[in-house]
């Protein structure tokens, strides 16, 4: 095994994308049998990245040996494209696969009509190819197009439902991410300009500061920002998110939010690196600290179940933001973020599909009118429960060794010396408050004396799958030793 | 490093997997859900049973997976945790017994009992956790598995003392976490070892340990219901009665003075916590604590609320025994932990009958109900003399050892407020004690209970009834037999002289 | 001379797209807005034609100027026949104070409020700033050209583009084609196309106009997509003129439809992927790597890929203006 | 005369005015309302970004760099794709709102939930019904 793994590896990068692209092309032509090819295909795609992390695990040994780049065509960049594959991109396709795999099974059921069947399936599914795509993609401009397929889809898939908010959403969510494809191309073009190549390994080796660097770093960063929702350029998700058809808010907030965010980290340990200034990590921060206050007021406030998780996703992107300071005092801190991106992706998921379910059951999705129903489905309520206790960062489950991690870090800067380190470490203690709050106002009905209902029958899908994922976010605790090896063996990574 | 380990991972298994299973059983499966609420129960005794003898031949047993890099989640087995885990494991048999009995024919059994033994699963594992993060972690999850039981009933108050109760773990919980992780920053993710393991750091990081001391003991102190953190306890008094005793008796306030105890003892050590003057400040707090609560419950004529404010005074009993810092007082505490459990539940099942059965709620009402129920009336007369501290009752053994303990770690004052304490406690247990044998009931009882299910054998439904006479008459084993071998006390000064390596020590 | 000629032509056309273009985003009427951006598309294409890139110039006027400006047309139509039957829905409403253009109410903008003026502003001069300052502190880079250079006698074409487009970075090129699909996918996700708005019927001019002018267009088209290997051309421009032509071809017939079959269409929209991804994966299991050729092979690979391409681009092209989803896909 | 000329570089002047371009489509796009501007704002950002791209690309001696016009083809293609969805979606958004701009903030708490996954949302039905008739 050892040693045909290096040699099968870019076979296996290969075969995935194109495995991911030919299930989107082949559900596009044959829309009748779609949500068959989906769902198969997502056993089949998850299975196949789970083969390429054993691969990747077993060829890797060494650190700085690790990556994995694949000459597209058998051309070597500069010319030609690489995918580049290491332990950053292994660890984030696997949840891209986790969480695709439950929303895909999930799909099975929530999308029941024949003709809506034909639509969503297809556009799912290169959805997902998108998000492979993006994540292993080694090349600048070819970034810009994968985020392009991500975003295009993402939006047909919001507006879905077609009601007014949900058209509206989608919309805002088009220009926004048109925006910031177009800020994000710009900075690339600069690079160009600048170094003659497209690759990010080369260009990593040839950024220097200079005007050109720090125009590019704003210009993509603000793009990605934009994309990735972080405040305050916010605005735009909790409408779009709040709106979508429920699998798809899980996709959302869970993968393609974060796959932005990973596109940032990657460009901040790479090319922009010695951009990082501690006044500019601080003021990062801030933005994380407004955002995690803001975000969590609106989700006390926020009347739909949809809502506070949207909104709750702007508040738990506060940390990611809160992260960067303390990556500037310990570089190894971005393994945490990265760690604590893929735990809160796993519960958010698994949070939405339950609201998913439970708003089915009700035919609405507003948290004073929803009692009876919250009463009378336990399963959901557990899963929503669970979910929501790795949001707040209680063991035993992923978000609490997230939280510890970051707690770890943020009183590191404290020893460090650093005294703005006092309002990292109580913004990263007390938001798990907060999330308390908000993951009661969904939970705590349920618990109230009254009256209880089923309310409308719901698939086996849909009622065990949000359970499953919760349980998988749950036990994400438990992978932190193996998910934090597997992030060492990204090169160029601190 | 999984010596035994297995044993260890079974005794939490006992409970959390039929607990799980409960979640999940319909509500109708009366039967299957019994056999396993009691299988559990009974699997975990014998189990906990088999490590005792183990623990006493001196086998070490030990489970370890890593969590993180260089943190692993431990559970071990020493002496000091088998006396929780007992104590845990043999209320909890008899209070799930109590359980079924009380909540017989209420809606949302299967929810209460999953929690229930989720709840337990936690306790046990706090007893059971061989480092910090093991014990934060089971501590915060038996903050969540207690919620649910507190707003079982679903009622507004219910559900605003659930808020209340979330309001001041969960912050407290953030607090310790805090601290806990900042220790392991400075001094590693060490196992718990008698006499701490902080070494140089007490020179070095004195202020540093001196604030992590002060947030541990808020984390813990708040479960523990030390003043003035303790306001939730009073008013989670609206759980059903088996849930009261399982929160006062075993799971929550011992889950907070036994992290006081492990920090203590296990991570500062004795001599790192008087000598950093940490001991007195806590000495300090309990004594405060112990006589707040004696003169609050004085104040109230609800009967829950009375125990509510006594535990609240009690349990300080058991941080006032490990602050002294010496072996008698360390001794003193520890058997409190034991025998307050004990008498304690007693009284709660006391209360739950009274309540259950005549639904009688407030001391006024009590005239005369050593009439109507002489076997429970008995019992709660064996619990509060045990709680005043008469002799040769449970509560005695504690109080003569912290009298002693104090004079040792030269607090002369302490032994005016254990007298003080004393004397407050026999004014508030003794009069309901009086009313009930001495006073007279005009009026015939409202019979709750017989209106409800029918007529009854005994004074009660048996299922309430003799839970509560086992536990009466432990707590006058406990004290009766003090001097026997594998008693409370016998078994706390086989802790005290391994843990704290004190050659021919005889109390 | 010419030099200066030459700077005073780019002055002038530079001075003329930008004016274009605020006078586009200032108007207030949306048709005057869109004839105006098709200007602004026309003006590109001159410029990329002064910087020697006459393949863009050609996909700028077929794809950035023409299709774009079908579609912001036909939109504009659409738009104006919903506020119509709205109005007709609701007969009992008072007259818009606008007037008699109350009918264009859907197509017009007002002026925007005055205080997002000086903010706007700022924000626009502030990026447009640092960016012109970084792009004059910049080296005249060499760029990929060489390299491109040294490895064409690989490439199986002639044409410098064409062989970064279908072979060096094909797989970029498959994700555009992709990005099509995708968004018809979306546009057709959306809802079930509705009939044009009634209009009168054509009158001869159009007919025979178009019985001329199709022919034509497939045969530009035909050439410039065989032109792609080896001069400027290929088959986005190709697909563009004959997607051009179809529009055009539902413009006369804006009525009668065909109900196109489910299966034969889709597999015409997905033509040009699936071929290059089935030509793709060839490639990664005999030897070269996804989405490479053997070099012997590699011209008549790519001239496949490119017929396919084309025809897909063209038929999403018309789909794209038709819009919604058409009925036989829901069969 | 000649310094002019070279000052004047077309690697020079038409990236300029490309980020001009840029700016100016990022302020007609915070100005105007209208979804069709603003739509039209984002393609002259676009166009801005092909400018300097080529311009750059137009940069020093020899034939200019065929892989910046490749890409900037690219770009077209997916400029005028985003396009097209995009006008699909705002003929929708007219259709249900009766107005091409957008709804101000999130959803209200009183919206009605179209919920896809319910029995009565079925456009299979709809559809049977309209060809029945």
């Amino acid at each position: 095994m050892n040693e045909a793994a290096p040699a099968m590896l870019p076979l296996a990068i290969s075969g995935l994308v194109a495995l991911s692209l030919a299930l989107a092309i082949l559900a596009t032509v044959w829309p009748r049998q779609a949500h068959r090819i989906g769902g198969y295909g997502a056993v089949v795609v998850t299975a196949s990245v789970l083969t390429l992390s054993a691969l990747f695990l077993a060829a890797g040994p060494e650190p700085e040996s690790a990556a994995t780049r694949v000459a597209l065509g058998g051309w070597e960049a500069p010319l030609g494209l690489m995918l580049h594959l290491d332990g950053l991109s292994m660890t984030l396709l696997v949840l891209t696969a986790v969480v695709g795999l439950a929303t895909s099974l999930y799909s099975l059921g929530y999308v029941h009509d024949p003709i809506e069947r034909r639509q969503f399936w297809p556009l799912w599914l290169w959805l997902w190819a998108g998000l492979n795509m993006l994540l292993l993609s080694g090349d600048a401009f070819n970034l810009y197009i994968t985020l392009e397929v991500v975003s295009l889809s993402a939006v047909a898939l919001v507006a879905f439902t077609g009601t007014a908010a949900a058209v509206s959403g989608a919309m805002r969510y088009l220009l926004v991410n048109i925006l910031g494809s177009l800020s994000f191309l710009m900075g690339v073009v600069l690079l160009f300009g600048e170094h003659g190549v497209l690759d990010l390994v080369l260009l990593e080796a040839r950024t220097e500061i200079g005007p050109t660097e720090r125009m590019a770093a704003v210009l993509m960063t603000a793009g990605l920002m934009v994309k990735a929702a972080l405040f305050p350029l916010h605005v735009w998700l909790a409408p779009a998110h709040g709106s979508a058809p429920a699998p798809v808010s899980a996709v959302l907030s869970g993968l393609v939010v974060t796959g932005s965010f990973y596109l940032i980290l990657r460009l901040w340990m790479g090319p922009f690196a010695p951009l990082a200034t501690p006044a500019f990590g601080i003021l990062v921060g801030l933005l994380g600290v407004a955002a995690l206050v803001w975000g969590s007021a609106q989700a006390l406030r926020a009347g739909r179940l949809k809502s506070i998780v949207a909104y709750s996703t702007v508040a738990q992107f506060g940390y990611l933001l809160i992260a960067f300071p303390l990556m500037l005092v310990d570089p190894e801190a971005w393994k945490v973020v990265v760690f604590f991106a893929v735990v809160h992706a796993l519960a958010k998921a698994s949070v939405f599909l339950a609201a998913g379910t439970l708003q089915h059951a009700a035919g609405h999705d507003r948290v004073a009118e929803m009692g009876a129903i919250l009463r009378a489905r336990g399963r959901t309520v557990f899963a929503l429960g669970l979910a929501g206790v790795s949001l707040m960062g209680l063991p035993f489950t992923g978000g609490f060794i997230a939280k510890y991690l970051l707690l770890e870090a943020g009183l590191g800067t404290i020893l460090a010396g650093s005294l703005i380190g006092v309002l990292w470490v109580v913004a990263i203690a007390g938001g798990g408050l907060l999330a308390a709050g908000y993951v009661l106002r969904m939970v705590a009905p349920a618990f109230h004396h009254g009256p209880r209902d089923a309310g409308e029958a719901v698939s086996p899908w849909m009622d065990w799958v949000p359970l499953g994922l919760a349980v998988v976010a749950a036990a994400a605790g438990f992978a932190g030793t193996l998910t934090l090896h597997t992030l060492t063996l990204t090169p160029g990574a601190p | 490093m999984n010596d035994g380990g297995w044993l260890l991972l079974a005794i939490l298994m006992s409970s959390l997997g039929p607990g799980l299973a409960i979640f999940f059983l319909p509500e109708r499966r009366y039967g299957l859900r019994t056999l396993l609420n009691l299988g559990g129960s009974g699997t975990k005794l014998l189990l906990i049973g088999w490590l005792l003898l183990g623990v006493l031949r001196g086998d070490e047993y030990h489970f370890s997976v890593p969590l993180l890099p260089g943190i692993d989640f431990v559970l071990a087995a020493d002496a000091l945790s088998l006396l929780f885990a007992t104590l845990s494991a043999v209320l909890w048999f008899v209070t799930t017994v109590y359980a079924i009995g009380y909540l017989e024919g209420s809606p949302r059994r299967s929810r209460f009992f999953g929690f229930f033994s989720l709840c337990i699963s936690a306790t046990v594992g706090i007893a059971l956790s061989g480092n910090l993060i093991t014990l934060l972690i089971f501590y915060e999850l038996l903050t969540l598995a207690t919620w649910p039981l507190v707003v079982h009933r679903g009622t507004p108050a219910a559900l605003r003392a659930g808020r209340l109760y979330l309001a001041y773990t969960l912050t407290s919980g953030l607090v310790l976490f805090t601290a806990i992780v900042w220790l392991t920053l400075l001094a590693g993710a060490e196992s718990f070892v008698p006499g701490g393991y902080l070494g140089d750091l007490a020179t070095t990081h004195e202020t540093a340990l001196k604030v992590l001391f002060v947030m541990l003991m808020i984390g813990f102190g708040v479960k523990a219901a030390l003043v003035p953190l303790h306001s939730w306890l009073p008013i989670a008094m609206v759980a059903p009665a088996p849930v009261s005793a399982l929160l006062h008796a075993v799971a929550v306030v011992k889950a907070g003075a036994f992290g006081i105890v492990r920090v203590v003892n296990d991570v500062y050590g004795a001599e790192v916590a008087m000598e950093l003057g940490l001991a007195a400040g806590l000495v300090v707090v309990a004594a405060i604590t112990i006589l707040y609560g004696s003169i609050q419950a004085l104040r109230t004529d609800d009967l829950k609320q009375r125990l509510a404010f006594s535990t609240v005074s009690q349990v300080s009993y058991i941080v006032l025994g490990v602050a002294l810092a010496g072996p008698l007082g360390v001794i003193g505490g520890l058997v409190h932990l034991v025998h307050q459990g004990i008498t304690k539940i007693t009284l709660f099942f006391c209360a739950g009958n009274f309540a259950e059965t005549l639904g009688i709620h407030k001391i006024s009402e009590l005239d005369g109900v050593g009439r109507r129920m002489p076997l429970t009336m008995l019992a709660f007369t064996l619990g509060a003399l045990g709680m005043i501290g008469l002799p040769p009752l449970a509560g005695f053994v504690t109080k003569w050892h912290l009298g002693l303990g104090a004079l040792e770690a030269q607090f002369h004052w302490v032994l005016a407020v254990l007298v003080a304490s004393g004397l407050l406690n026999a004014a508030y247990f003794l009069p309901p004690v009086i009313r009930g044998w001495l006073g007279e009931r005009r009026t015939p009882w409202h019979e709750h209970l017989v209106e409800h299910s029918g007529p009854t054998r005994f004074e009660t439904h048996w299922m309430l009834l003799f839970p509560t006479l086992f536990v009466a008459a432990l707590s006058l084993l406990g004290g009766l037999l003090a001097g026997m071998s594998l008693s409370p006390l016998d078994w706390v000064t086989l802790i005290v002289e391994r843990d704290y390596s004190i050659p021919g020590f005889a109390p | 001379m010419s030099d200066l000629l030459l700077v005073v032509f780019d002055l002038v056309l530079l001075v003329g797209l930008l004016g274009v273009a605020w006078r586009c985003l200032a108007s207030t009427d949306l048709f005057r807005a869109v004839v105006l951006f098709i200007t602004f598309g026309l003006l590109l294409a001159l410029a990329w034609v002064r910087l020697e890139a006459p393949d863009i110039a050609l996909a700028e006027a077929a794809i950035g100027a023409g299709i774009t400006g079908a579609l912001l047309l036909v939109t504009l139509e659409r738009l104006r026949s919903i506020v119509v039957e709205r109005r007709r829905g609701q007969p009992d409403e008072p007259p818009d104070p606008a007037g008699a253009d109350a009918l264009l109410h859907a197509l017009h903008d007002p002026p925007p409020p005055r205080r997002t003026f000086v903010p706007a502003l700022t924000f626009a001069l502030v990026v447009g700033g640092l960016m012109v300052t970084a792009l004059w502190h910049q080296p005249d880079a060499v760029g990929l050209e060489p390299v491109v250079d040294e490895h064409m006698d690989v490439s199986g074409v002639d044409h410098p583009i064409t062989a970064v487009l279908l072979n060096f970075r094909a797989y970029d090129t498959f994700l555009e084609l992709a990005i099509v699909l995708i968004a018809l996918l979306g546009a057709w996700s959306l809802g079930r196309y509705d009939r044009l708005p009634a209009r009168p019927a054509p009158g001869p001019i159009l007919p025979g106009t178009l019985r001329l002018l199709v022919p034509v267009a497939i045969v530009t088209g035909v050439y410039i997509l065989w032109a792609g290997s080896h001069a400027p051309g290929g088959a986005f421009q190709a697909g563009a003129i004959l997607g051009a032509a179809g529009i055009l071809l539902v413009l006369a017939r804006p009525r009668d439809l065909p109900m196109a079959p489910s299966s034969p269409l889709r597999l015409g929209l997905a033509a040009g992927v699936a071929l290059f991804l089935a030509i793709g994966i060839v490639g990664l299991l005999i030897g070269p790597g996804l989405l490479g050729y053997p070099p012997a092979w590699a011209y008549p690979l790519i001239i496949v890929i490119e017929v396919a391409a084309t025809l897909s681009i063209a038929l999403t092209l018309v789909a794209l203006f038709i819009a919604g989803r058409p009925a036989g896909d829901d069969r | 005369m000649e310094w002019l000329a070279q000052q004047l570089a077309p690697g020079l002047i038409y990236p300029t005015a490309g980020a001009i371009l840029f700016a100016l489509g990022l302020y007609g796009l915070i100005r105007r309302h209208h979804l069709v501007l603003r739509i039209l704002a984002l393609n002259i950002m676009g166009s801005g970004v092909f400018m300097v791209l080529l311009g750059i690309a137009a940069r020093g001696e020899g034939p200019p760099d065929p892989v910046a016009q490749a890409l900037t083809l690219t770009g077209i293609v997916v400029a005028v794709s985003a396009t097209a969805f995009a006008l699909a979606l705002v003929v929708r958004l007219t259709r249900i709102t009766g107005q091409a701009v957008m709804l101000p903030g999130p959803p209200d708490d009183h919206a009605p939930v179209d919920d896809i996954s319910r029995e009565e949302h079925a456009p299979s039905a709809e559809y049977d019904r309209e060809h029945r008739e």
